[in-house]
């Protein structure tokens, strides 16, 4: 409709085919009391408060919300979700958004795209995630020899206090492929 | 805009030029009537009398140091109500105040009235005055006016002037519609004629007054004299409350009163139709004095004097004009202006308030704020 | 007083009860009000301030005209009036039968302490061994089982609570006065079959309820449960519903009609629960879901017991209900309980909170911090808890919490004497009221109270200091911490616990959330024609809207009433002596209750009497042992019968039991009840007192209090209070909603109405209005209205007139007015009602005037009925609120356009959805359940943008379109909108000129509504009675609350109108012509305006219907010739006397 | 001073500070019992004259006491009375009537504890002066 001058918002109208129609949706309700944001324990680091981050999804700020890493943030402690007096299922609506980002592939999104894609891939092949195996991926798939450096310190301390196993752990037991593919099938829409 | 002008003297006859002055007043549409202290031709006792022919008004003495009552009663009588015409009223600054309280108090109104006032050179108690005007006969005004103009004060030819007009701070009637000046003016060649109101200008204008500029002297003389009764007022103020600020002392200071209530009587702003002291609440059932002679053994008869004098200051000091009739009129010679003016000097001040300076200030007890005197609240203080 | 044919109930008596019952009673209905608690007064019994002027002021409540047939004391300390029959700890049972003949069963609790005996001496509180938690102290305190329900009022006996006494009966034995009688009749008569085929339940359950001490039987089966019930008489049955070979349900069927008397209560598990049910239907009295513990089942048992030794129903019959249920509050330790409720102690709730500043409360009204007895140094507040929270199914606003939140941490700032820092967390400040936004204002400029808005989500306590921890977010999006001592949660309003039942057996609705629901255009009307509903039952009010809601509920219950027969015509009350003694030396008769041995026992009789006969004018001192008995009492009727007084004294205690005694004395032995006075000597020799002081001491003390009251009758004025006659009709001036209703409402009671109106038609602005947001139809209402107005034989409509002038007070106004061919006419009328009205207000703001495409919400919803608006064709609309509102000048809310503005949005995304509109506001104030609006609204994808008073938004227009930036206050940028059209809430202004309000006595306020004699208590009076004003003239208000107001005035003018004389009360101002000076000081000093001066006659006159016996006049007189009958300076000199000794 | 027991003069207003003082009867809250209470409608209509005349016939201390400001029943009777008790301030001491003799306050109906400590408190205060001189001697 009309193009965001660097000072300026614009209401962006959402067209109900759009993407971040269902995220509006849910979220219609909210006052902006900032609950959500007052019991957010990573608020702190997030460039938009989550209150902020809700406001800009109301005013359809496509661009502005993308560029935010607030819901890449979002821990999923569902400490918003439960506090939050409109009821609105804010965690889902964080991970809604995180699936917009995935799916649309954004630069600003490779890392946690990657991580979170070999977290998964481990936690599918195991039934839980094995850091080692996990890591070694993780940093293969970035093609940045600079990020293992960035964990390195991190993964030693981790290490050193038996937080992450450096063994090779036995197959899970059950393999949660099926589950997997059933989410998959349900989650795909016809 | 104020008019200035002046009253020509001839032949140093003060009283004949006053005179000449009020004949002109009394000439003028507007005014139908004159109140003005004259000479009684039976007795020299000075008086006030309502003139309506001009030709009546060749005893005019306002300047006679006599002060046998507060014309300002005489004043609220003429003015109760609508008179239909206008009158002019020549007064002591005291009775203007004390006038002016009583318009507050819807005893008087102002309408009808075109306030004249005097600088005032005080007067004497009325048995002194008596004795001075018989020692001075026809002379004695003049002889009184010279010896005050030329800077005596308390003794005058042996007569004393009473206390209520030594410690008077407000000689000059500053909420007059028109003054006549005395002090710092030659007056042996003229008084001084000022409008101090829309109205009492409008009849000076009507009078075709020569106008002339205050002289320069006036302001210096005026401070002069306020200055010196300012010093006798707080010097017996302090006499005052060094004589009653005790029961035992007060019990002194008012043990010659009879219960005779002629201070209340002569009393300008005592406006009551009947004091509530002599109405039936004080009507006693005779068992009761027994009750309360067996209370303590012994009383005191007539009861409840100083139950008066307490009353009355917490009636009337906030609107007490210290003009001194009560002293005057009290038979066996109990200072009650002293009293009086000590007490309302604080009541007044307390409430910011200048009893008879303006119509506008509300009577104290007429009026509240919802933040005030925080300082009487409590039990603390 | 006569009573009227008709009588009303009121059930509730907490202020919209009594407001109500007064009404009713005040012209001449008589009311039975009654309350399930012990007590009157509802929750402001522990409300010391109340806010907007923080202080309390109930007695303004009390009738002004006929004052004495009321009490006239504090009404905290209770209420008395000869028309109304107050009966506590009642409830309603049933209601049948028609509008105008209701049969009505009530239920009342058995006090065991008889209120007349009790002189609340307390002694029985030393000697009960049970401690309960004081429930008047919301908790915070203990009580004994023998307590004062509340600690102020009068008459104020003990009462006993049932459910925690355990008859030891030491009470009994220390009551000095015999005022205490437990019944026979324990719990071991009250006899409970257990029915259960498991031993290990009837086990338990036998020894839980024994331990109790009921009388408890057991039955293995079914079978064995019928034959036991044949042999003995049971009172209760706990029968298990799943049994072999005969199930409950069959038990139940076998049973339930051959033992009438016996409850049932059916034992469940949790997957039979719908069979339990169904049980309920057959008679069963509730279920009880297995497994239970004792402390479910023994309150039910309990709750059983009780209900069976409250006496039997009591049949009454009365024409009309009004219904003040109340309301209840949400319980902060309910669901998720983040903010630490019950587990921190500092955290309370706001109504702890007004125990805490009250002087009745636990701590006296010191703020200290619960636990370590700290004083406060910083409290916050956290608003909304409970209220606009979808979670807790709670989506509306609880309406008072802000406005309660401010006042409570204005008057803590004043207790602490500043030495506090307050701090309010809220989302959306609501100070819709009249008043309220320059209440807000001054709180945070003047006394600096704090106003957050954030909404805090968790409460925590730090380990080592205790103090509570709270996190939220600021609106720059900062996320803090603070500490705080004390933490107070404004809790909101839900529904009375048992709505459900008092709404069944009422036959009234409720609405979705539980509370009363009303009819259209109505805040009294219930469902069910006869039952109006008051107060809080509707939703949570603050005083002012409860009592102008209780006298509307009183008005449309009067309808009634007087449909059904009941006739306004009185006669006057006023007792006439047949004895004249006026003239006759005063004889005066003493008499002094002995208390049994009591007396005696603390004082020197023989002294007493030798110092009052002292007196000649005493006739005589008589002891008499207990007057409070029939003995007593028949004792002292001897003495006086022999003596023939023409004054008596009685020297007892509790002076208020013996008036209406002595109101009965007086008319056999032909004395004016006034010339016989009771003096109170109990507290002069209380325990306590005796402990302390010599017999010595006690005498003199007793024979001063005797010479007081001596020397009050000796002076006292036997003369009958004075009236005045009243011209028994209306004025009316406007004819919009607000004036028709008023008018029909008083032409309806019989009464003539002149209907003044300026325009050349009536309804005002229901003339423009189509549509409201609860979805109502005002043409309709406008329709109905002015058929039924204009057809009315007792309603004269004026259309083009104008008041010309008016002179007269209440009883007689002579009232000019002039027409479209200035003929001039004078009316007479008894009162008036100022209905002139408002209107939008004007203004110049945000460009408008230079662009077609800004409007004002009126132009908006005109354009969209009348004129050629069509809403398919627009794509944006952006909307201001507050425009030159809630700002100097117009420092005020004007209450409607926050709801008007969601109207208008929600209509128009109903006829066009694609519509962008854009609300920009300040605060919602969206109260009560137009909060589920503003969810609706935004769900519909209304986009609302707070903005800041500091930073509004800006305007550029052309002819075609607007653009608006405006600054969003939570990203805290600039938003553009570009919109084609812009509407602009510009407020309500009302039309009433204060030439016109002054010709009839009355004021306007700063803003130039009608000036209220109370904005709480007396909220559409003037100052001068006789005047009254409603609708928009009154405040901003909706249709439904402009009505609600109006038909308070009429029913505030019948009070007047329902008389052909006002009397006066005893204590009344009086003139003595002779001694009078005419100054004039008095009728200065008169607050009620009821002196004036009469220039014919020279004298000042007072309206004795006008005057309410302050003494005012009678302390600015200096000479004694305005005085106050009652208080004459003789008897206040005499009493200072003997006082003195 | 010696140990004397005053006596104090009350005028209470009928609505606040007399359902103050019934409370703390209720209550059974010990307060001084020479204390006489005098009820009135309202502080407003308590005249110089009662507290002259109670200083007069010997009262060791006069209290007037009513609604706090902006809850007078009778609207503004209690600022009136203020300005009464200011008067009188200016007046009684000048004569040996200590000013802390007499007291004006403000008791609400729900303060019974205050209205107690308040009178304790006043008793000790008006001890301390030792007795009013009218109260020995002959007044005339």
């Amino acid at each position: 409709m009309k193009t965001a001058t660097n000072l300026d918002v614009y209401y962006e109208a959402v067209s109900a085919s759009d993407k971040l129609a269902p995220i509006q949706e849910m979220i219609r309700a909210c006052m902006q009391c900032g609950t959500c944001t007052g019991s957010c324990p990573n608020a702190f680091a997030m460039d938009y408060t989550p209150r902020q981050l809700w406001r800009l999804v109301l005013l359809g700020q496509k661009d502005e919300i993308f560029r935010s890493k607030t819901f890449s943030l979002c821990s999923d402690c569902y400490l918003c979700t439960l506090r939050c007096p409109r009821g609105l299922h804010l965690t889902e609506a964080m991970d809604a958004l995180k699936q917009i980002a995935a799916g649309e592939n954004r630069a600003e999104y490779k890392y946690s795209i990657l991580f979170n894609k070999n977290f998964m891939q481990s936690v599918r092949r195991h039934g839980r995630v094995k850091e080692m195996e996990f890591m070694t991926n993780y940093f293969t798939a970035v093609k940045n020899p600079l990020v293992p450096f960035r964990f390195a310190s991190l993964g030693i301390k981790l290490i050193a206090k038996g937080k992450v196993s450096v063994s090779w752990l036995p197959k899970a037991r059950f393999p949660l492929e099926k589950i997997f593919q059933k989410v998959n099938e349900l989650e795909t829409p016809p | 805009m104020s008019i200035t002008g002046k009253i020509e003297v001839q032949d140093k006859d003060i009283l004949g030029a006053l005179g000449a002055f009020f004949k002109r007043v009394l000439e003028t549409d507007d005014i139908n009537a004159i109140l003005v202290p004259q000479h009684l031709s039976m007795k020299n006792m000075v008086m006030p009398t309502l003139v309506t022919d001009p030709e009546q008004l060749n005893g005019v003495d306002p300047l006679a140091p006599a002060f046998p009552m507060n014309a300002a009663k005489i004043v609220s009588r003429l003015t109760r109500k609508q008179m239909g015409s206008k009158i002019a009223v020549v007064l002591r600054p005291c009775e203007i105040r004390a006038f002016v309280e009583l318009v507050k108090l819807k005893q008087g109104q102002m309408d009808e009235v075109m306030l004249i006032g005097m600088d005032c050179l005080g007067a004497f108690q009325n048995k002194d005055y008596l004795q001075y005007v018989d020692r001075h006969g026809d002379k004695s005004t003049e002889r009184f006016y010279q010896d005050v103009l030329d800077g005596k004060q308390a003794d005058i030819e042996g007569a004393t002037l009473a206390s209520a007009c030594m410690s008077c701070e407000n000689p000059v009637p500053t909420n007059a519609d028109i003054l006549i000046g005395l002090f710092g003016v030659e007056i042996a060649d003229y008084l001084l004629v000022q409008s101090q109101s829309k109205r009492g200008t409008n009849l000076l204008n009507q009078m075709h007054m020569t106008e002339i500029p205050e002289p320069a002297s006036r302001q210096d003389a005026i401070t002069a004299i306020v200055a010196q009764r300012i010093a006798c007022r707080d010097e017996m103020f302090v006499r005052t409350r060094a004589a009653t600020d005790s029961l035992e002392k007060m019990t002194a200071y008012l043990a010659n009163c009879v219960n005779c209530y002629n201070c209340r009587v002569a009393c300008p702003v005592c406006y009551c139709k009947e004091c509530v002291f002599v109405t039936d609440v004080f009507n006693h059932d005779p068992s009761q004095y027994l009750r309360w002679a067996n209370r303590k053994g012994v009383i005191k008869m007539p009861t409840d004097t100083l139950f008066f004098h307490l009353t009355r200051l917490a009636h009337m000091s906030t609107a007490c004009v210290g003009c001194g009739q009560c002293s005057n009129a009290c038979p066996n010679g109990i200072p009650v202006m002293e009293l009086f003016r000590t007490i309302s000097q604080s009541t007044q001040r307390a409430f910011e308030y200048e009893a008879g300076k303006s119509i506008q200030q509300e009577p104290p007890l007429s009026v509240f704020y919802e933040d005030e005197f925080p300082e009487v609240v409590g039990i603390n203080s | 007083m006569a009573r009227k044919i008709g009588k009303a109930l009121v059930v509730g008596a907490g202020i919209a009860g009594i407001r109500a019952a007064l009404d009713l009673a005040e012209s001449g209905y008589g009311v039975i009000l009654i309350d399930k608690s012990p007590h009157i007064g509802g929750i402001l019994s522990q409300l010391d301030y109340q806010f907007p002027t923080d202080h309390c002021g109930m007695c303004k409540m009390l009738p002004l005209v006929d004052r004495d047939a009321s009490s006239q004391y504090c009404l905290r300390k209770g209420l008395f009036h000869e028309n109304i029959d107050i009966t506590l700890s009642t409830e309603l049972v049933s209601i049948k039968g028609e509008p105008g003949q209701f049969q009505v069963m009530l239920k009342e609790h058995p006090n065991w302490v008889t209120s007349d005996l009790c002189t609340g001496c307390g002694e029985c509180v030393d000697a009960c061994p049970i401690e309960v938690p004081d429930e008047f102290n919301s908790g915070l305190g203990t009580r004994k089982a023998i307590y004062l329900p509340i600690p102020h009022a009068i008459p104020n006996p003990y009462v006993i609570d049932y459910t925690v006494c355990t008859r030891c009966g030491a009470c009994e034995e220390m009551c000095p006065t015999g005022a205490i009688k437990i019944p026979e009749k324990a719990r071991g008569d009250f006899r409970i079959l257990v029915v259960d085929d498991e031993l290990i339940v009837r086990d338990s359950l036998k020894e839980w309820l024994a331990e109790e001490g009921f009388a408890v039987d057991m039955a293995a089966s079914g079978q064995e449960a019928i034959e036991q019930l044949s042999q003995q008489t049971y009172q209760l049955m706990l029968l298990d519903l799943k049994m072999p070979e005969m199930d409950g349900v069959e038990v139940l069927q076998k049973t339930i009609d051959e033992f009438p008397d016996l409850d049932v209560v059916m034992m469940t598990a949790y997957a039979t629960v719908e069979t339990a049910v169904e049980a309920m239907k057959i008679g069963a009295l509730d279920y009880l879901v297995k497994p239970f513990d004792p402390e479910t089942l023994i309150p039910m048992v309990k709750r059983l017991y009780q209900e069976r030794a409250a006496s039997e129903g009591r049949q009454i019959e009365v024409g009309a209900v009004v219904l003040c249920g109340g309301t209840a509050f949400f319980d902060p330790a309910s669901g998720k309980n983040t903010f630490g409720y019950g587990i921190f102690p500092n955290v309370v709730t706001h109504l702890e909170f007004e125990r805490l500043l009250s002087g009745t409360g636990p701590y006296h009204g010191q703020l200290v911090r619960l636990g370590d007895g700290q004083a406060l140094q910083k409290i916050a507040w956290i608003q909304c808890v409970g209220s606009r929270d979808l979670q807790l199914e709670a989506d509306y606003c609880s309406n008072i919490c802000c406005m309660a939140a401010i006042k409570q941490a204005l008057v803590a700032k004043q207790k602490a004497r500043g030495n506090l820092d307050t701090t309010i967390f809220y989302m959306d400040m609501r100070t819709f009221g009249k008043s309220f936004e320059r209440y807000r204002q001054q709180a945070e400029a003047k006394h600096g109270v704090r106003l957050k808005r954030a909404r805090i989500h968790t409460v925590d306590r730090h380990a080592a200091c205790g103090d509570l921890i709270l996190r939220g977010v600021d609106l720059a999006g900062q996320s803090s911490e603070e500490r705080f001592d004390m933490v107070v949660l404004t809790v909101g309003q839900r529904p009375i616990g048992g709505a459900n039942d008092l709404s069944e057996l009422a036959g009234i609705e409720l609405n979705s959330l539980g509370f009363a629901q009303t009819e259209a255009f109505s805040l009294t009307r219930s469902s069910r024609s006869g039952i109006e509903l008051g107060g809080s039952f509707t939703g949570l009010k603050d005083i002012s809207d409860s009592v102008v809601q209780a006298s509307a509920a009183a008005l449309n219950a009067s309808r009634i009433l007087h449909a059904a027969g009941g006739s306004l015509a009185l006669k006057s009350s006023s007792f006439i002596p047949s004895t004249d003694v006026l003239r006759e030396v005063p004889r005066i008769l003493v008499i002094v209750c002995t208390c049994g041995v009591r007396l005696p026992a603390a004082v020197d009789t023989q002294k007493v009497i030798e110092q009052l006969t002292a007196d000649p004018l005493v006739d005589g001192v008589d002891f008499v042992e207990q007057t409070c008995t029939a003995a007593g009492w028949e004792h002292l009727e001897k003495r006086v019968a022999e003596s023939k007084p023409n004054r008596i004294l009685i020297g007892s205690c509790l002076p208020y039991v013996y008036k209406r005694k002595i109101k009965d004395l007086g008319q056999r032995i032909g004395l004016n009840p006034s010339l016989i006075d009771v003096v109170d000597l109990a507290s002069e020799y209380q325990k306590h007192v005796l402990e302390k002081e010599p017999k010595e001491f006690i005498t003199q003390n007793v024979t001063s209090k005797l010479e007081m009251g001596i020397a009050r009758l000796k002076w006292i004025e036997p003369s009958a209070p004075p009236d005045i006659p009243v011209i028994q009709r209306a004025l009316v001036i406007g004819g919009g909603v607000a004036g028709m209703t008023a008018a029909l409402a008083i032409a309806d009671h019989g009464f003539q109405v002149d209907l003044v109106e300026q325009n050349d038609r009536l309804g005002g602005n229901l003339n423009w209005l189509e549509r409201t947001l609860d979805g109502h139809q005002p043409t309709e209402l406008l329709q109905q209205t002015r058929t039924s107005v204009e057809k009315h034989p007792q309603i004269q409509v004026h259309t083009q007139t104008r008041v010309v002038r008016s002179t007269g007070e209440v009883g007689h106004f002579q009232t000019t007015i002039t027409d479209a061919q200035n003929t001039e006419q004078t009316l007479d009328h008894a009162v008036t009602i100022l209905a002139t009205g408002g209107r939008e207000a004007a203004t110049s703001a945000y460009g408008y005037g230079t662009s077609p495409v800004i409007v004002t919400q009126k132009e908006l919803e005109e354009k969209l009925s009348n004129q050629p608006l069509d809403a398919t064709q627009l794509h944006s609309i952006a909307m201001i609120q507050c425009v030159d509102s809630r700002e100097e000048p117009r420092n005020y809310c004007s209450r409607v356009c926050c709801a008007n503005a969601l109207k208008h949005a929600l209509h128009l995304k109903e006829i066009n959805p694609d519509i962008q509109i854009y609300i920009l506001y300040r605060d919602m104030m969206t109260y009560g359940f137009d909060e589920s609006y503003y969810t609706r609204a935004r769900k519909a994808n209304v986009i609302f943008i707070q903005y800041q008073f500091t930073e509004k938004p800006q305007v550029m227009a052309n002819q075609e379109s607007v653009r608006v930036t405006v600054i969003d206050s939570i990203i805290n940028r600039p938003i553009q909108i570009e919109a084609d059209l812009l509407v602009l809430a510009t407020g309500i202004i009302p039309n009433l000129p204060t030439q016109l309000a002054e010709t009839f006595g009355a004021s306007v306020d700063e803003d130039g509504f009608f000036q209220e004699a109370d904005s709480k208590w007396r909220p559409v009076d003037s100052l001068k009675e006789g005047v009254f004003a409603c609708g928009l003239a009154h405040s901003p208000r909706n249709i439904a609350e402009s009505i609600t107001t109006a038909e308070a005035a009429a029913q505030r003018t019948l009070r007047i109108l329902g008389h052909e004389r006002l009397s006066a009360g005893k204590v009344v101002a009086n003139v003595h012509h002779s001694l009078c000076s005419l100054c004039e000081r008095c009728i200065d000093a008169c607050p009620y305006r009821a002196r004036s001066i009469d220039m014919d006659q020279d004298r000042v006159l007072v309206n004795p219907a006008m005057c309410q016996g302050c003494g005012s006049c009678a302390a600015i007189c200096p000479n004694g010739a305005s005085v106050l009958e009652g208080f004459l300076e003789q008897q206040m000199l005499e009493m200072i006397d003997a006082a003195i000794g | 001073m010696q140990d004397f027991e005053p006596t104090i003069i009350a005028f209470v207003c009928n609505w606040c500070t007399y359902t103050a003082a019934d409370l703390a009867g209720t209550s059974r809250l010990t307060y001084p019992k020479n204390v006489r209470l005098i009820r009135v409608m309202c502080t407003g209509m308590v005249d110089p004259q009662y507290v002259i005349k109670a200083f007069l016939e010997g009262a060791d201390g006069v209290l007037i006491s009513g609604c706090h400001p902006g809850d007078c029943h009778y609207i503004n009777g209690n600022y009136k009375a203020r300005r009464r008790i200011k008067l009188l301030k200016e007046i009684l001491p000048q004569f040996g009537f200590e000013p802390e003799r007499l007291r004006l306050t403000w008791i609400g109906a729900s303060d019974g504890i205050q209205f107690a400590e308040i009178m304790d408190e006043l008793v000790d205060q008006v001890k301390a002066l030792g007795p009013n001189q009218a109260k020995l001697k002959m007044v005339i």
